[in-house]
């Protein structure tokens, strides 16, 4: 098989967004373009891709190879070298594989949901480059290569946010969205330099890295480990860098699918397992990576828990769910992490459809005590929702249950309780959170609205059903063995050392029931609160939980706005008012003092006379003094 | 009495006074004789050396002094004449008319 | 050699006052007919001295009837040719000047050529008394062309102020001369040099009466504190003789007095150099003051010609052993001959065809009225101000080599900190040129620019800009580099010790 | 190649200027002339580009004789460094005529023209006082162009940069001339290039700091670095958007090249002994300025704060001592030089069309000008460093550069990340994307960019990218020469 | 004798000096200017300078003085035109104490000469013969030039006279 074909996975989708952006441009300066052509080849590119990782990936699973393509040599300079090479290994076919047929999916959807909007042409412009620099991150042979990819997302997902460029919150979102990440970039881009530096200058692509991570210290490890899970932390939204992903939601919502569920977001997840070599070597910072992802699962679902906005809601729910992956591959379950990746791209993605299908419908309303009361029959999107958040909440047999178990199992193996503890509890709030949301939005009574049924278009029914098919049945695909499974996922990343998982059947049967009971105590909750919720009446506005802790006005006071006091002090008083001021005074001091000297020319010659004797008589007394020994 | 050292206090003597006449008043015809002063007392020195040196030169250059000073007394008076018309007086301090223009 | 050639310069330039005193009486000659006259003679003049130009030669001609009172030696040749250009310059751009002010009439150029006269003498004086008449020929002709104009209060004041004080300080080179005759039998400069060689009997006299010289010469030059004149006397004075006095004169007298300190030098520097030490720092303050806060150009240029003067005694402390580095003193005076007349003759220009008196504001729009001459006084005030690519800067970066190269390297720096300021007095004459729309409210005449005072101008922009850059582009076009006048400079220095 | 072609480069534009000066008055036909001029220079330099080699040192070198007694020579050549820098100043000048749009009268053409000469004969010296010359001549131009074209207080704030580069510059004179008669002194001729002086021995240690104190402050204010800045911000808001150009994007990097060129060969041991104390202002300079940038309300003041931040960031690369921080920099003078450039002459576009320069009253562009804001934002992008851009590619290597000089400050040194992209952003925000909040939002009136002005920055863009994703050809040109200075001319263990 | 003359000599010069930086009156002034350059004149004569004695006597007192003194009565000053000195005896004061390092270095410069004796001796040292004989020998040409000077100064008080004139005649 001719390994070439990784270049193409990466320049389908760039040449769509490149044909697009420049079909846009003439659309928008010259002349008309209908629509069609956009979405053709908006979609068209991106399922090439991913016709392109299939073969790939079927290849690979027939002869087992692993594909590397040297394209050119990026930079080389002295003793470091960053080849632009791209690495097909099974963990990055198994990334690209999904991202593209999610990607490809959405692209779909997104035809029916832009429909008519006149930066429709730019969106699918955006949409493609997105596409492309994640496909470049996964597939990247080396960090720096990789890097490019992930700030090409970073950027991508700027621009979708801020697509809406007019109104000023947009543009402030993608802003924050880019900044924020930013902060995480800064981590990775400094925990690569270390990790270069820690290696001897070795080699930066991850298999020599691989190989040579004995040379390093200890400390230096653990920095590099750190700063590069810092670069996590700010693209998959953690605990402190995730306050860019609720803002994020002011994009299209095609954005935010893509974004939060199959792609952007797990790239931090990508990256640890990428670096799993690196953080077998320092166990501490796996442990503290769990941690930070338990805590940022719980603290997200319990700000879910009363959030009025639809697309925020689902936005903590991600933030959630990606805590989970990080304690999977903070305990070294890599692929149990990865696994939950996938499944919840299915399940995320159709989410988000089906909330943007609704929005849609109810005239770009997210407010979701709104929606419940405009509600409109609406049967195919009501039923994926419905899949969704079974999926989501957990209940067997859809994919999130096995996901999900499958890391709670882990933690608990390996002996991890509190985190454990802080899964299951989430797990029930996730429950509680998802169907508050379901009720309020399906199954409040409603007495307002007339029912009238809308037409949901084709292209958003599409992507749906299919992601229905796959938040229903992906989880079989890495059914453990304690339910007759055959760990597909597990063995198809059996390159990352993924920890075993050591615990008797029985206690994995007991963690199974468990966790589903805790799972049907959250719908049951919801149920209880919300089935019958009175949709005129507004749950309450206020409070810690509804305010998200102030978590963002506390970052405003401290970064924001103590730096733009910084700045107005360095420019007004540190430059104009010390440094500019004592120059210019100096010089008018000096100007000034020759000023007041002018009074010795004040035209009398007789004045004159007298400097020039006061002059002579000073040198004939120098000279006096000097011819004193002559 | 009558050594060089003697006549020399006095050429300093009268120098000093012509100096201190031009720097001292304000009179631009005392000022001017001052000078002529101090002409003269620098004749009086050259003499003198001319008479230690044995050696003509000393009185020449007297002689040529005097003489220049000749030609500068005429354009001196010519000036005071003319300092006198605008003026209608010799005080030096009133022609201070080149003050220069500063910039405030 | 023909020995007449040598002297046949002076002797053409003392005809032509002559005749132009005799031209004057007749009121049928018009202005133009003594400037070609004049220009005719000198011209001669420097055609004569041509002759002799490069050669290294020093000759003490007809002792019997000159009786070694002046010497013609390279040197004296090299300033004499200064001297006459320079003037030739002068009155070339003045003619519109001159046309304009009535009361300049024929004697005016005769006076001119008195002066030139006495200064080409002081350049080859080689006996102190003749240098002192020299130098009141000349003075007084100053005088009288100063106060040429004497209906003008502030021309008669000026020329009064002049007088007073160059008769006072007259009195001390005098007293000077006095001194070293009675310390040695002699007003020879050649002989005293050969006195304080071999006798170390009455050094401290000959020191003291070299002092007093050293005062007369520090006050011509405008040294602290000597100083307060300049600014009187150029602001009084018909800008021509501004432009004369600050250049021409200027070099006359360093002629003189380099010949004298570069024959004497080995013993006198010990005891002068912290005398100039001193000066060139107080002089550069004083100088840079002055500039800063003046609001007229003449007096600005003025007050600058002080700064000047303080890189010059920077450049006499640098003089070195038997005057390796008085090439700089002399390109430097080279150059601010250039851009002084260029600069002074410039404003002339303008006065004569506006009738103000020429402050920055005057200035304003310049450029857009007449680009030509904004132009061209851009290039003299860049020149002054030393930046490259004029002739400015290579003097002020041959006076400053050599300092640093004498020792001299915080002077040096304190030097250069006067240029940075001094940046500022002529920029923001050039930023009134070219950055403002004239305001002023006559409507735009039209000049007639295509005349002698114009082309002199250029010529002096070309030659400015010439000796700025030299031969950088030599291989674009051929011209004489600039290091022909270094060797020149350098043989005139060796003529001294012949 | 005729081994004149340096020179020939060096002096068309002056030529053209002068002939230009006295033969014709119509601005049109000078623009014209001299936009073919520049087309002509980038040609030659672009043939210079492709035939240069490597590996060889420096090349195409004339050497005559300019004034004797002292040892000065017209002494120019080219090496990998000046090289880069030259077609830099090829590429950005003619492009540039196509987007000045102030260009009404005659005498700015021929002043830029004029500038070009000084800049191209300054970094293609290899004598100090032909250095001198040239450094100083490229000033008038631009002050006059300054003076007479600019905007608001200009008339100050052009007379205050003159006086304080020119300050700056003559220390370094003051140190240029010592160095000369240190040479003089020591092997009795007169010499002022380059290599002469790197063979002074008889310099103390204190002396050589001076000095490379002296040189550095000359540099210093035209980088400018900390705290010889106070003059870029009057600067940069009053001038016009041609002097702003050649500022930032030509001048202010020939400040950096200086320290490359002379500063190492001649200084050694100071160099790599203060480098600890230039790498710490150059990126405080990096955060302070960009802090500083941050609330700027005129765009023009921002950028000149934003300029001055990657200038101490692209000086503390200069003084990492190692391969990785000088290539970064010499690299990122490139990518900082057309991003900040393009970026000027938008603005200039944008104050022309609008009237205004104050991002409160600025707004709503982009759905006016879609072009300019795609344009716009490229070349904010590559500023902001992003990877996929030359930007990134620079700012990558100094991070490594200053990683190994220091890890404290390579990790100090990755805040450029962050701090530029905040105050760029946030400024695209508010000028070019969100609906203006002041006068209710009334549209201002902006046109496209127009077809001549978008074919001028296609090449930019174009390098961008391509200095981005391929940036080893661009890097092979010059590498050699920075491993000859690291390897060769610093003293070894200079570099750890 | 010889001593008495020089001490009266040296009492007239300073007297008269002294007496004209203080005179009010231009007119004492002169006159003490005169007694000053007589007394001067004295001092050649007892220096053996006998043509210049003359000179000075009939030249510098008798011309120069007499044209000073006719020039004051042309200008005709009334009292009330001088200028008002109050301060002036202060800055004599602080001129001779200005002037005191010069004198001190001139004194000095003298003191390092042979201290000899300058009595009237009988010679033709400084005779109008021996003086002639060099003036026209070795001075030529400086005797010359002083022609030229006085040209100068000639023309130049013409012109600056003529041009009054001509504004007399305008009036």
């Amino acid at each position: 098989m001719n390994t070439s074909l990784l270049i193409w996975i990466i320049l389908f989708p760039l040449l769509g967004g490149l044909l697009n952006g420049g079909f846009y441009l003439y659309h928008i300066k010259i002349q008309k373009i209908p629509e069609l052509l956009f979405a053709i080849i908006g979609t068209v590119f991106p399922l090439l891709a991913f016709v392109f990782t299939l073969i790939l990936f079927l290849d690979m699973n027939e002869h087992g190879s692993v594909y590397s393509q040297h394209l050119f040599m990026w930079l080389d300079i002295d003793k470091l070298t960053i080849p632009m090479q791209l690495l097909g290994d099974n963990l990055s076919i198994f990334m690209s594989l999904f991202v593209t047929f999610v990607g490809t999916l959405i692209h779909l959807y997104a035809v029916a949901y832009m429909k008519d909007d006149e930066g429709f042409g730019k969106f699918f412009a955006y949409f493609n480059l997105f596409l492309a620099s994640m496909l470049l991150l996964v597939l990247a042979d080396n960090p720096i290569i990789l890097f490019i990819g992930w700030e090409g997302v970073g950027v991508c997902s700027y621009l979708l946010i801020s697509f809406y460029y007019k109104t000023k919150e947009n543009v402030v979102a993608g802003n924050k969205a880019f900044l924020v990440n930013r902060v995480g970039d800064l981590g990775f881009l400094l925990g690569v330099i270390t990790l270069f530096f820690a290696l001897n200058e070795t080699g930066i692509s991850f298999s020599s890295m691989q190989e040579n991570i004995t040379l390093a210290s200890q400390p230096l490890l653990i920095l590099s480990g750190v700063l590069l899970f810092i670069g996590a932390m700010g693209k998959s939204a953690q605990i402190p860098l995730y306050t860019w992903l609720p803002d994020a939601m002011l994009g299209p919502t095609p954005i935010s699918a893509l974004i939060h569920a199959a792609t952007m977001v797990t790239a931090g997840v990508y990256m640890v397992a990428r670096f799993h070599f690196l953080y077998d070597a320092i166990p501490g910072v796996g442990l503290f990576i769990a941690y930070v992802g338990a805590f940022s699962a719980l603290f997200a679902a319990i700000i879910a828990t009363r959030q009025t906005d639809i697309k925020k809601i689902l936005a903590y729910s991600t933030m959630s769910q990606l805590g989970y992956m990080f304690i999977a591959v903070g305990l070294g379950l890599y692929s149990s992490g990865l696994f939950h990746v996938f499944t919840h791209a299915f399940f995320k993605a159709m989410l988000f459809m089906g909330a943007g299908g609704l929005i849609l419908a109810i005239h770009h309303e997210q407010d979701i005590f709104e929606l419940g009361k405009q509600r409109k029959k609406l049967p195919i999107i009501s039923v994926t929702f419905l899949i969704g958040v079974i999926a989501i909440s957990g209940i067997p047999p859809f994919a999130g249950f096995f996901s999900k178990d499958a890391i709670l199992t882990g933690a608990f193996s390996g002996g991890h309780y509190l985190i454990w503890l802080i899964g299951l509890f989430t797990a029930f709030l996730t429950a509680f959170y998802m169907f508050r949301l379901y009720f309020i939005l399906f199954v409040a009574p409603n007495e307002q609205s007339k029912m009238e049924t809308h037409k949901t278009p084709w292209s958003i029914g599409i992507p749906l059903f299919v992601l229905a098919i796959g938040a229903v049945f992906a989880g079989f695909i890495n059914l453990p063995e304690v339910l007759g499974g055959n760990h597909n996922v597990d063995t198809w990343l059996a390159q990352l050392n993924s920890t075993p998982l050591d615990l008797s059947h029985a206690a994995e049967y007991v963690l199974i029931i468990l966790s589903i009971a805790v799972a049907a105590s959250g719908i049951y909750v919801a149920y209880k609160r919300y089935a019958n919720y009175d949709l005129s009446k507004r749950e309450t506005e206020e409070g810690l939980i509804y305010n998200k802790f102030y978590v963002d006005e506390v970052y405003n006071t401290i970064f924001v706005k103590s730096a733009q006091r910084l700045s107005t002090f360095f420019s007004d008083v540190v430059d104009n008012k010390i440094i500019d001021a004592s120059l210019m005074g100096l010089s008018k001091g000096f100007v000034a003092f020759g000023r007041g000297l002018t009074f010795l020319q004040n035209a009398n010659v007789r004045y004159y006379a007298f400097y020039m004797l006061i002059g002579m008589s000073a040198i004939s007394y120098y000279v006096y003094m000097k011819l004193q020994g002559v | 009495m009558t050594t060089l050292l003697g006549y020399g206090t006095i050429a300093i003597i009268l120098f000093s006074i012509g100096v201190i006449g031009v720097v001292a008043r304000r009179n631009i015809f005392v000022m001017y004789m001052s000078i002529e002063l101090m002409l003269n007392a620098v004749n009086l020195l050259l003499v003198v050396f001319s008479k230690l040196h044995q050696d003509m030169d000393g009185q020449i250059i007297a002689m040529m002094i005097i003489a220049i000073a000749a030609a500068e007394a005429a354009i001196f008076l010519t000036v005071m004449i003319l300092l006198f018309r605008s003026k209608g007086s010799l005080d030096s301090d009133l022609f201070i008319k080149l003050k220069p223009e500063i910039n405030r | 050699m023909n020995s007449i050639l040598l002297i046949l310069p002076m002797i053409s330039v003392l005809i032509g006052a002559l005749v132009l005193m005799f031209m004057s009486m007749y009121d049928t000659f018009k202005i133009r007919h003594f400037i070609t006259v004049s220009v005719i003679a000198l011209v001669i003049a420097v055609i004569f001295s041509m002759g002799n130009f490069g050669d290294l030669y020093s000759e003490s001609l007809f002792p019997v009837i000159l009786g070694d009172r002046i010497v013609f030696d390279s040197y004296a040749n090299l300033f004499s040719i200064l001297l006459l250009v320079g003037t030739i310059f002068i009155i070339l751009v003045g003619e519109s000047y001159a046309n304009k002010k009535t009361y300049l009439k024929g004697e005016f150029y005769s006076i001119m050529l008195f002066s030139l006269f006495g200064m080409l003498l002081l350049a080859h004086a080689n006996e102190l008394i003749t240098a002192y008449i020299a130098f009141e020929i000349a003075s007084f002709s100053v005088y009288i062309m100063v106060g040429f104009n004497s209906e003008d209060g502030r021309r008669v004041e000026a020329m009064f102020k002049y007088l007073v004080l160059g008769s006072f300080i007259g009195v001390f080179f005098l007293l000077g001369t006095a001194l070293i005759y009675g310390a040695t039998g002699t007003t020879n400069l050649t002989e005293i040099a050969e006195f304080m060689q071999k006798s170390q009997e009455n050094i401290a006299l000959l020191y003291i009466g070299l002092t007093m010289i050293l005062f007369t010469f520090l006050f011509k030059i405008a040294a602290f504190p000597f100083q307060s004149w300049v600014l009187d006397v150029y602001r009084g004075s018909p800008v021509l003789i501004t432009a004369y006095m600050a250049s021409v004169f200027k070099i006359a007298i360093f002629a003189l007095f380099l010949r004298l300190y570069i024959q004497e030098f080995s013993m006198i520097h010990e005891l002068w150099e912290p005398i100039f030490e001193t000066l060139t720092l107080l002089t550069l303050l004083i100088g840079t003051w002055m500039a800063l806060n003046q609001t007229v150009i003449k007096s600005m240029l003025a007050a600058s010609s002080i700064v000047h003067t303080g890189y010059l005694i920077l450049a006499f402390l640098a003089l070195g052993e038997g005057g390796a580095g008085s090439y700089a003193i002399i390109f430097y005076l080279i150059a601010y001959l250039l851009s002084a007349i260029g600069a002074f003759g410039l404003v002339s220009h303008i006065i004569a065809q506006t009738k103000v008196k020429i402050t920055y504001d005057d200035f304003k729009g310049l450029a857009h009225e007449r680009p030509y001459l904004a132009a061209m006084m851009t290039i003299f005030l860049l020149s002054l101000a030393g930046i490259p690519s004029t002739i400015g800067f290579m003097g002020k970066f041959y006076v400053f080599t050599e300092a640093i190269s004498a020792g001299y390297t915080l002077l040096a720096t304190l030097a250069i900190l006067a240029t940075m300021i001094s940046i500022y007095y002529y920029f923001k004459l050039i930023a009134m040129m070219y950055f403002y729309s004239s305001d002023k409210e006559i409507p735009l005449q039209t000049f007639d620019d295509k005349r002698i005072s114009t082309y002199a101008i250029g010529a002096l922009g070309l030659l400015t800009i010439w000796g700025g850059i030299g031969s950088i582009v030599v291989f674009f076009v051929p011209i004489p580099s600039i290091d022909e006048i270094l060797v020149v400079t350098q043989t005139a220095i060796a003529s001294l010790f012949i | 190649m005729s081994a004149d072609i340096l020179s020939f480069i060096i002096f068309l534009p002056a030529i053209v200027a002068f002939i230009l000066m006295i033969t014709t008055k119509d601005a049109n036909t000078v623009r014209n002339i001299a936009f073919v001029t520049t087309i002509i220079i980038f040609g030659l330099v672009l043939k210079l580009y492709l035939s240069f080699d490597p590996e060889a040192g420096i090349q195409f070198v004339t050497n005559n004789v300019w004034i004797e007694q002292y040892g000065i020579n017209y002494y120019i050549g080219v090496d990998g460094f000046s090289l880069t820098i030259l077609m830099l100043i090829a590429l950005l000048i003619s492009p540039a005529y196509l987007l000045l749009w102030e260009g009404r009268t005659k005498g700015y053409w021929i002043n830029m023209l004029l500038v070009q000469t000084g800049i191209t004969g300054a970094l293609l010296s290899l004598d100090m006082v032909l250095f001198y010359f040239f450094w100083e001549t490229m000033l008038l131009p631009i002050f006059l162009i300054m003076g007479m074209f600019g905007t608001g207080n200009k008339i100050f704030s052009t007379i205050k940069v003159t006086v304080y580069t020119i300050a700056g510059s003559l220390l370094m004179l003051i140190a240029i001339m010592y160095l000369g008669t240190a040479y003089y002194a020591e092997f009795g001729t007169w010499s002022f290039a380059i290599d002469s002086f790197t063979q002074i021995s008889t310099l103390s240690y204190d002396a050589k700091l001076w000095l490379f104190l002296a040189f550095a402050t000359a540099f210093a204010i035209k980088i400018p670095l900390f705290p010889f800045h106070t003059w870029i911000t009057d600067t940069y808001t009053n001038a016009p958007t041609g002097a702003v150009f050649i500022l930032s994007a030509i001048m202010a990097k020939l400040g950096v090249y200086a320290i490359v060129r002379f500063l190492i060969p001649i200084f050694p041991e100071i160099y790599s002994d203060f480098s600890i104390f230039f790498v710490c202002i150059g990126i405080f300079g990096l955060i302070y300025f960009g802090i500083a940038a941050l609330m700027q309300n005129d765009i023009k003041r921002m950028f000149a704060y934003a300029s001055a931040s990657h200038l101490s960031f692209i000086t503390a690369g200069v003084f990492s001592l190692n391969a990785y921080g000088m290539s970064g920099a010499l690299y990122l003078i490139i990518a900082h030089a057309i991003a900040t450039g393009g970026l000027f002459l938008l603005i200039g576009i944008l104050h022309r069309e609008t009237g205004f320069k104050t991002i409160s009253n600025l707004g709503g562009i982009a759905k006016q000008a879609p072009i300019f804001t795609v344009i716009f934002a490229i070349f904010l992008f590559s500023n902001v460093g992003l990877p996929g851009t030359s930007g990134f590619t620079s700012e990558l290597l100094i991070i490594f550069g200053l990683y190994e000089f220091h890890p404290v400050l390579g990790y100090i040194s990755g805040l450029t990340v962050l701090i530029a992209a905040s105050f760029m952003l946030w400024m695209f925000q508010r000028a070019i994307l969100q609906d203006r909040e002041t006068d209710n939002g009334k549209d201002l009136p902006m046109r496209d960019l127009k077809i001549k002005e978008i074919l001028g920055l296609i090449p930019w863009v174009v390098l961008i990218f391509v200095m981005g994703l391929y940036p080893d050809y661009f890097i092979d040109k010059f590498e050699p020469s920075v491993l000859h200075y690291i390897s060769d001319i610093l003293p070894s263990g200079a570099t750890k | 004798m010889i001593d008495i003359f020089f001490i009266l000599f040296a009492i007239l010069a300073i007297g008269g000096a002294i007496t004209m930086i203080t005179a009010e009156e231009p007119m004492y002034a002169t006159l003490g200017l005169l007694i000053s350059i007589l007394s001067v004149g004295g001092f050649f004569a007892l220096l053996n300078a006998s043509f210049l004695f003359m000179v000075q006597i009939i030249v510098y007192a008798g011309a120069v003085l007499t044209l000073f003194l006719f020039l004051l009565m042309f200008l005709n000053i009334k009292k009330e035109d001088l200028p008002h000195e109050p301060k002036k005896y202060m800055l004599i004061t602080l001129g001779a104490v200005l002037m005191i390092p010069i004198n001190m270095l001139i004194f000095k410069a003298l003191s390092t000469l042979p201290n000899i004796d300058m009595v009237l001796v009988e010679s033709d040292f400084g005779t109008i013969k021996a003086l002639g004989m060099q003036l026209y020998t070795e001075w030529l040409l400086p005797f010359e030039l002083i022609s030229v000077l006085l040209l100068v100064a000639l023309i130049g008080v013409i012109v600056l006279a003529k041009q009054k004139s001509k504004k007399e005649i305008k009036q």
